[in-house]
């Protein structure tokens, strides 16, 4: 069930990935997009990472997007159909290097992931503290103490995002 | 720490007790202080007049004090200096000393290998040299007082003056070459002030260029002889020098054949010999008073000094010896030729001087150190009273035509002529300075010249003289250039003083005597002209009847005086030729020449006279220009311009070559390629660059591919 | 007297570090007393510098360093803070120190814009060439070395002339380049010592110590003698220099000719001569530096004569002093040591006070074409009776600074080379060949221009400049004495030094064999002082 | 499933890549990016079942980054836009020189 479940949640995330790319409209690449991350969204439910599953569709799809299509429409590019790649040369050499890349990737992963695989107690200890803690507890936990400094950090650096992007997004040109 | 003290005069002389010889230098010093202030102090003033527009730069200041100061002080510090000098040689009289006196001040250069002091020596040598300087100096300096009244630079010219004299002191005084050094490039360096001394004139500013410039060719050879003696004897001291060249060296050995030739050049250099003469007749253009004190009677007699001083060295190196006096010889010869064509009365002198030197450097050369310094000493009395002479003469034409505006040349002969009748004093003295140059008995020259000539005419016929016929040469031209002397003085002083007046009705109402500070040093130098020679007539002339049967008193005192300098030079002298010959290469004995040189010379004198007054002479103005012979040696041989083409002209091709070719050319631009190579691959690199974010995204990926693989495999 | 104060402790660490806090005091100052408080700042300097002449004592630690002290800086590197002097950089520092007040009183008038910039870098300049003349570690030399060319950088290139970007460009990349080569070299040198000792240390003395194999020295010499060689500049690296005193202001000319060349035959005698002795002593190494020279003096001399423009021309004869400088170190004998660095302290003074006196009449005519001139003695006498003094100077007169060390320098080389000290003695000549025209044709000649006639004489504030360096100028040449003494027993150490490697070096078994001093010197590695440094060298000696 | 999940993330980040390569529609590149990120994010939380939580919190991070990414990015691109009138990134070739 689990495996059937994973194939076509990977089958959507693989198909929005497709479309974000070859979309030759920004909003259809936008939408390809949102469909994608709500696959990824399943996933991650898939691999026990509720809250962050959770996180993924509200802020991501939710909000990041939106943003997206806020800038797409206040610049009216939902219009714009361009030659959507640059040269043929390039998709060429693209294919070839990024090809390459993923096979090395793929494999390399499959290969380092062996032992963990093989590991009968895969998942027992996350399984465990998701019933103990719940969705939300167990990656509060280590929020609030290992990484509280970081954590901070990221209100300090969302914080200073804001006033730059007011700043940049001003208009003084 | 070394210590200082300046006017130490402790420690004991060998017999005598010299009395504070370190103010003799220190006086000229201290009076060049107190006229450069007050030059300086004058410059502003006038300086400030300039710059207001006022063209006469001379108005109101001549009252002023710093017009009537220097003439004053810069006499004077010469003259104590003089006295002083006169009681240190009465003293070394009396004291019989034979070793000189050493006087170290303080430790000029030390390293860890070399010490050198600045110190003075006086002996002989060097108080007969202490003598002349400050004594003819003095009189010149009287002489200046008259001569550069009313000059802007009045304090100037004493400024420079008295530190000519502190320089020429320390050339002469020094213990050791390098402080001679100092003395040796201090003349040359007052010598290019005096000569430019009238600045704002190019031509004078550069015969001042020239006389350095040439100067330092000079220089460069003195600096690698002393260098040479340095390296093989490891000292720079006189003494210990002089102590130990003897076994050090070999003689005749190519050592002390080139150490000897350095200080040839050296001297040729700065006593204006061939090939380096040059610079002296342009020297001229300095006022006159310098060219009589430093042009005639002491600068330029340094070269002549030193080989002197040196002459134990020249003394075993016979090859050099033959060179010294060759030059000495053919320039003499070389330069009566031109001074027998030219007009201006300061270049004849000039030429006249060289040719003079030229005897010196004969007498020295054939190894009679004492002949050649004793015409040294008569040349600074009848040559100084010449150029005296011709100041006196130009000052008074200077004013003449200054009266009525009119723009001659006051220094052409041509323009001159029965100047007798208003300057007599100038006329009889000058006179008699010709004849002593003419060496005619009795007067100085005769007894200095004959003695070279005779010298090297009995050199010829040494048993082991080295060049027996060259020696023949040397002393037929010699003999020759005498004649030649005879002629151009004469000439001289018939179209100066003789004759029509050729000035203009006018002007020669202008013409007058000099005035008492300047008629005073003629007479004064005109009696040493008559009685100079007679400190060192040679025995067989003094026995005879032109010593009046042993009645001149100081016979071949001079010879004797300068036994402890030149005796080792003489001694080996004789080891290495043997005996001098009694004979002249034509027979006959040293009266005999002596008689017959001064006969000749007046049969010459007088044939010249009447030559010269059977001419019709022209004034400049209207002279005819010279043809054929009398053209080129008009033109001084274009010597010159030879130079001013063979040298200056590739020196200066060279200079811009360097400049513009190897320099901009060559190495910058080689620099540049370098710097373009660079810039070039930046280009190269800069093409990855094409701001398309895609392509640098690709980039990216490609380097983490590479990098990954690197991992990976 | 100087004692009770605990002068040497303080002294080199405050010549060091004052003129940063003169640099701070004005650039926190108002613009218009920028100048007085750099003239002040620079003076206070070269008031306490002047106690050197006293604290430093010839005759004791002979050969070693004085007034040194040393504190780690970087521990794990083996850098250290260490500050010294000894006979060699005694001079350089006063020199240094006399020069920049002198330098900045000089441009009161000349330098108009951004004042507060310019004094702030002129100090900040003195700064760097202070602590590369007393620094005793070569990683902190090179940081000082490289350093100081910054501030040059800046005051060529801001307050320079029309063509004043390229010049300071060039200038730069010039230098920098050589000094890259020379990092290399040390960085070698470094771990080549770390390897042998097992310490890291840039201390001048632990690297003295290791012995190199005859081509490791060829090599690492090539590349130090490259980066000085352009520093100096030996012909024919010397291009960049013309066209950065051309462009140069006034002071930036006088600091660049004074001191900033100075650093680069400081390198030859400080590192060269004891780090490489076998290499300096090669033949073909010293018939190269030796005839480069000589090419110097001669050829420097050549191009200067024909340059239209004075202040280039005293640029060239910049390149033809510094050609005796470098006959003078590698004659390696004492004499023509000796006169090398009195050369330099020399050149320092008469050519620092030429480019004063030209910017003093840039000042006054705004060129600097000698053709402009002519006749100004009348008009300013006393301008050109300095001006006349101190080329007289420049070009070795007797009695004037300039022939004592030219003097001395030659005699070395001719000692050493005949030949080739022959042929450099020619550069008496060519100095007047040069020097005398220009005299001529700005200060002689007929008053013939117009805006000549109404040029004013030396003011006060000039005459205050002037009056030190001429005094100086005729000091050294009557009495120099007191320098050479100074100078000796280090110059001496150096000499000895090169000469006792022969029989060290000689033989191939000891070929990369540390000294036998190691232990000793890894435990003083930390802390050096003067004692210690003493016993190094004593038993360098006893080793030798 | 970890074999698998991490391969679908190989594939998303290739993908991702592959846009930002080809395509010039600068805003459709800054999707491409979002995509590396979620390929990114993927691996750390498949991973994170095996070597634990931390991977799921600096998930938590890269998300925060990439929202603050979002907005500055996008606030330039408008400012771009202002400037070129167009997001093309072939007029964006300012830092060429």
């Amino acid at each position: 069930m689990v495996e059937i479940l994973f194939y076509v949640f990977a089958a959507i995330v693989l198909g929005g990935a497709l479309g974000v790319v070859m979309g030759r409209n920004p909003i259809t690449s936008l939408m390809f997009m949102v469909t994608s991350l709500a696959g990824i969204s399943g996933i991650f439910v898939l691999l026990g990472a509720h809250f962050l599953a959770a996180i993924q569709i509200m802020v991501y799809a939710g909000a990041i997007m939106v943003l997206f299509l806020f800038v797409i429409m206040l610049l009216n590019l939902g219009h714009d159909y361009q030659r959507a790649v640059r040269g043929w040369g390039i998709v060429v050499l693209g294919f070839a290097v990024t090809g390459s890349l993923g096979g090395l990737l793929a494999k390399q992963l499959k290969v380092g992931s062996q032992e963990f695989y093989n590991n009968p107690e895969a998942g027992m200890v996350i399984d465990a503290d998701l019933l103990e803690h719940g969705a939300v507890g167990v990656i509060a936990h280590p929020l609030f103490t290992d990484y509280v400094v970081a954590f901070e950090l990221t209100g300090i650096l969302l914080f200073v995002t804001i006033v730059g992007a007011i700043a940049l997004a001003k208009k003084r040109v | 720490m070394s210590n200082i003290n300046l006017i130490q005069e402790t420690g004991i002389g060998e017999g005598w007790e010299p009395l504070l010889p370190g103010l003799i230098i220190l006086l000229p010093l201290l009076g060049f202080f107190i006229n450069g202030v007050l030059a300086l102090w004058e410059a502003k003033k006038s300086a400030a007049i300039i710059r207001e527009g006022n063209e006469d730069t001379t108005a109101g200041l001549n009252s002023s004090k710093a017009h009537s100061w220097p003439g004053w002080i810069g006499p004077g510090v010469i003259g104590v200096a003089f006295v002083l000098t006169l009681i240190n040689f009465v003293r070394m009289l009396e004291g019989e000393a034979s070793e000189p006196i050493i006087r170290e001040y303080w430790t000029w250069m030390a390293t860890g290998s070399l010490e050198i002091a600045a110190a003075i020596q006086i002996d002989q040598l060097a108080i007969i040299m202490v003598l002349i300087i400050t004594g003819i100096g003095f009189l010149i300096h009287i002489f200046s007082v008259g001569y550069m009244h009313g000059d802007p630079g009045y304090p100037r010219y004493f400024a420079y003056l008295n530190l000519f004299i502190f320089f020429m002191l320390i050339l002469v005084m020094g213990s050791n070459y390098p402080v001679m050094f100092v003395g040796w490039e201090g003349v040359g360096l007052c010598s290019y002030l005096l000569i430019g001394y009238w600045f704002d004139q190019e031509e004078k500013a550069s015969a001042g260029k020239k006389a350095f410039i040439v100067n330092r060719i000079g220089d460069f050879g003195f600096l690698l002889a002393v260098f040479l003696l340095f390296t093989n004897l490891g000292t720079f001291d006189y003494g210990s020098i002089f102590a130990r060249g003897e076994e050090v060296f070999e003689y005749g050995g190519p050592l002390v054949t080139t150490i000897t030739l350095f200080f040839l050049l050296a001297a040729v250099g700065k006593s204006a010999q061939i090939p380096l003469y040059i610079w002296l007749p342009d020297a001229m253009a300095g006022p006159t008073p310098v060219s009589a004190l430093i042009h005639a009677a002491t600068m330029v007699t340094a070269g002549v000094y030193l080989v002197a001083r040196s002459s134990l060295l020249f003394a075993m190196a016979p090859v050099s010896s033959a060179i010294v006096a060759g030059i000495g010889v053919f320039t003499a010869f070389f330069a009566a030729t031109i001074a027998l064509k030219q007009y201006d009365i300061k270049k004849v002198l000039a030429y006249s001087t060289v040719s003079q030197l030229g005897y010196m450097f004969l007498g020295v050369g054939v190894g009679a150190y004492t002949a050649g310094f004793f015409h040294l000493i008569t040349h600074a009395f009848f040559k100084a009273l010449l150029f005296l002479g011709a100041g006196a003469v130009i000052h008074s034409m200077h004013y003449a035509l200054h009266q009525t505006h009119k723009d001659w040349d006051a220094q052409d002969i041509r323009n001159m002529g029965g100047l007798r009748k208003c300057m007599p004093i100038t006329w009889i003295t000058m006179w008699i300075a010709t004849l002593a140059i003419s060496g005619i008995w009795p007067f100085a020259g005769f007894f200095s010249k004959d003695e070279i000539i005779w010298m090297t005419g009995s050199i010829a016929g040494a048993d082991n003289a080295p060049y027996p016929g060259l020696y023949t040469v040397y002393w037929v031209m010699a003999l020759v250039t005498a004649m030649l002397t005879v002629i151009y003085m004469t000439r001289l002083m018939i179209m100066a003083f003789h004759g029509m007046n050729r000035t203009g009705s006018k002007e020669f109402g202008h013409l007058h005597e000099a005035p008492k500070h300047m008629w005073i040093p003629l007479v004064v130098l005109a009696v040493f002209s008559v009685i100079g020679g007679w400190i060192n007539v040679s025995k067989d002339i003094q026995q005879s009847f032109l010593g009046g049967f042993g009645n001149i008193p100081m016979a071949g005192w001079l010879h004797h005086w300068l036994e402890p300098v030149t005796e080792s030079a003489h001694h080996i002298q004789e080891i290495h030729w043997g005996a001098i010959s009694h004979s002249a290469p034509l027979g006959g004995g040293e009266v005999a020449w002596g008689a017959l040189s001064t006969t000749a010379a007046l049969i010459v004198l007088i044939v010249t006279v009447w030559m010269v007054r059977s001419d019709k002479i022209s004034v400049a103005t209207e002279d005819s220009d010279p043809r054929g012979l009398s053209k080129v040696i008009y033109n001084k041989w274009y010597v010159d311009e030879f130079y001013g083409h063979i040298f200056i002209r590739t020196l200066q091709r060279l200079s811009k070559f360097a400049w513009r070719i190897v320099d901009i050319k060559i190495i910058d631009r080689s620099v540049g390629i370098v710097a373009g190579g660079m810039r070039a691959l930046g280009w190269l690199a800069s093409l990855t660059q094409s701001g398309q974010v895609n392509t640098y995204a690709f980039i990216f990926t490609v380097g983490i591919l590479l990098i990954f693989g690197i991992v990976i495999f | 007297m100087l004692n009770f104060f605990s002068y040497n402790d303080w002294i080199l660490h405050s010549l060091v570090w004052i003129p940063i806090v003169g640099m701070v005091h004005v650039l926190w100052s108002p613009e218009e007393r920028a100048k007085y408080l750099a003239l002040g700042w620079s003076t206070v300097v070269l008031v306490l510098s002047l106690g050197l002449w006293w604290a430093y004592d010839p005759a004791i630690n002979i050969g070693g360093y004085q007034l040194s002290s040393s504190h780690s800086w970087i521990r794990q590197w083996g850098a250290s803070y260490s500050l010294g002097i000894d006979g060699i950089s005694i001079f350089l520092v006063l020199l240094t120190t006399l020069t920049t007040p002198i330098a900045i009183l000089g441009s009161f008038n000349y330098i108009t814009k951004k004042e507060k910039s310019f004094y702030a870098l002129m100090l900040l300049l003195e700064f760097g060439v202070i602590g590369v003349f007393t620094a005793l570690d070569l990683f902190l030399f090179y940081v000082f070395f490289e350093m100081t060319l910054i501030p040059m950088y800046f005051i060529v290139g801001i307050w320079g002339g029309e063509r004043r970007i390229y010049a300071a460009v060039k200038f730069f990349l010039y230098t920098a380049f050589g000094s890259l080569l020379m990092l290399v070299a040390i960085l070698y040198l470094y771990l080549r010592a770390k390897t042998l000792t097992g310490v890291p240390s840039f201390a001048f003395i632990d690297l003295f110590q290791i012995s190199l194999s005859p081509t490791e020295q060829i090599w690492l010499f090539s590349a130090f003698a490259l980066a000085f060689a352009i520093k100096v500049p030996i012909f024919p690296f010397h291009t960049w220099l013309p066209d950065a005193h051309v462009e140069a202001p006034t002071p930036g000319s006088v600091v660049l000719a004074a001191v900033l060349l100075k650093m680069g035959t400081y390198g030859f005698v400080r590192f060269l001569l004891p780090l490489f002795p076998v290499a300096s002593q090669h033949p073909t190494v010293v018939m190269i530096m030796m005839t480069l020279g000589v090419v110097g003096i001669i050829y420097a001399a050549w191009v200067a004569a024909v340059q239209p423009d004075a202040k280039k021309l005293v640029a060239y004869t910049s390149v033809a002093h510094m050609g005796f400088v470098v006959i003078g170190i590698f004659a390696l004998n004492i004499n023509g040591l000796q006169g090398g660095m009195l050369v330099m302290i020399s050149h320092g003074i008469s050519t620092g006070t030429l480019f004063l006196l030209l910017g003093m009449l840039y000042e006054r005519r705004h060129t600097r074409e000698i053709e402009d001139f002519g006749g100004l003695s009348l008009v300013a006498p006393w301008l050109a009776t300095a001006f006349v003094i101190t080329a007289l100077a420049s070009i070795g007169l007797p009695g004037t600074s300039g022939f004592v060390g030219e003097f001395l320098a030659l005699l070395g080389a001719f000692e050493s080379h005949p030949v080739i000290g022959g042929l450099a003695t020619t550069g008496v000549i060519f100095a007047a060949y040069y020097m005398l025209p220009m005299v001529q044709r700005i200060h002689f000649n007929p008053l013939d221009k117009d805006k000549n006639s109404k040029i004013q004489d030396l003011s006060r504030r000039e005459i205050i400049i002037l009056a030190p360096m001429i005094s100086l100028m005729i000091w050294i040449g009557v009495y120099p004495t007191p320098f050479l003494e100074r100078m000796e027993p280090s110059v001496k150490a150096i000499i000895e030094n090169v000469e006792a490697s022969t029989s060290l070096n000689d033989s191939e078994d000891n070929k990369y064999e540390i000294i036998s001093s190691v232990p000793e010197l890894i435990i003083h590695t930390s802390n050096i002082d003067d004692n210690k440094i003493a016993d190094h060298l004593n038993s360098d000696e006893t080793v030798n | 499933m970890l074999p698998e999940s991490l391969i679908l993330s190989a594939l998303i980040f290739v993908i991702g890549t592959m846009g930002v390569i080809v395509r010039r529609n600068v805003i459709i590149m800054f999707l491409c990016i979002e995509l590396q990120l979620n390929a990114v994010n993927l691996t750390f939380v498949s991973l994170s079942r095996y070597l634990g939580i931390d991977g799921q919190v600096f998930v938590f991070f890269v998300m925060t980054v990439a929202a603050a990414e979002a907005a500055v990015g996008l606030a330039i691109i408008i400012s771009i836009f202002r400037h070129y009138g167009s997001v093309d990134v072939d007029n964006f070739r300012m830092l060429k020189w």
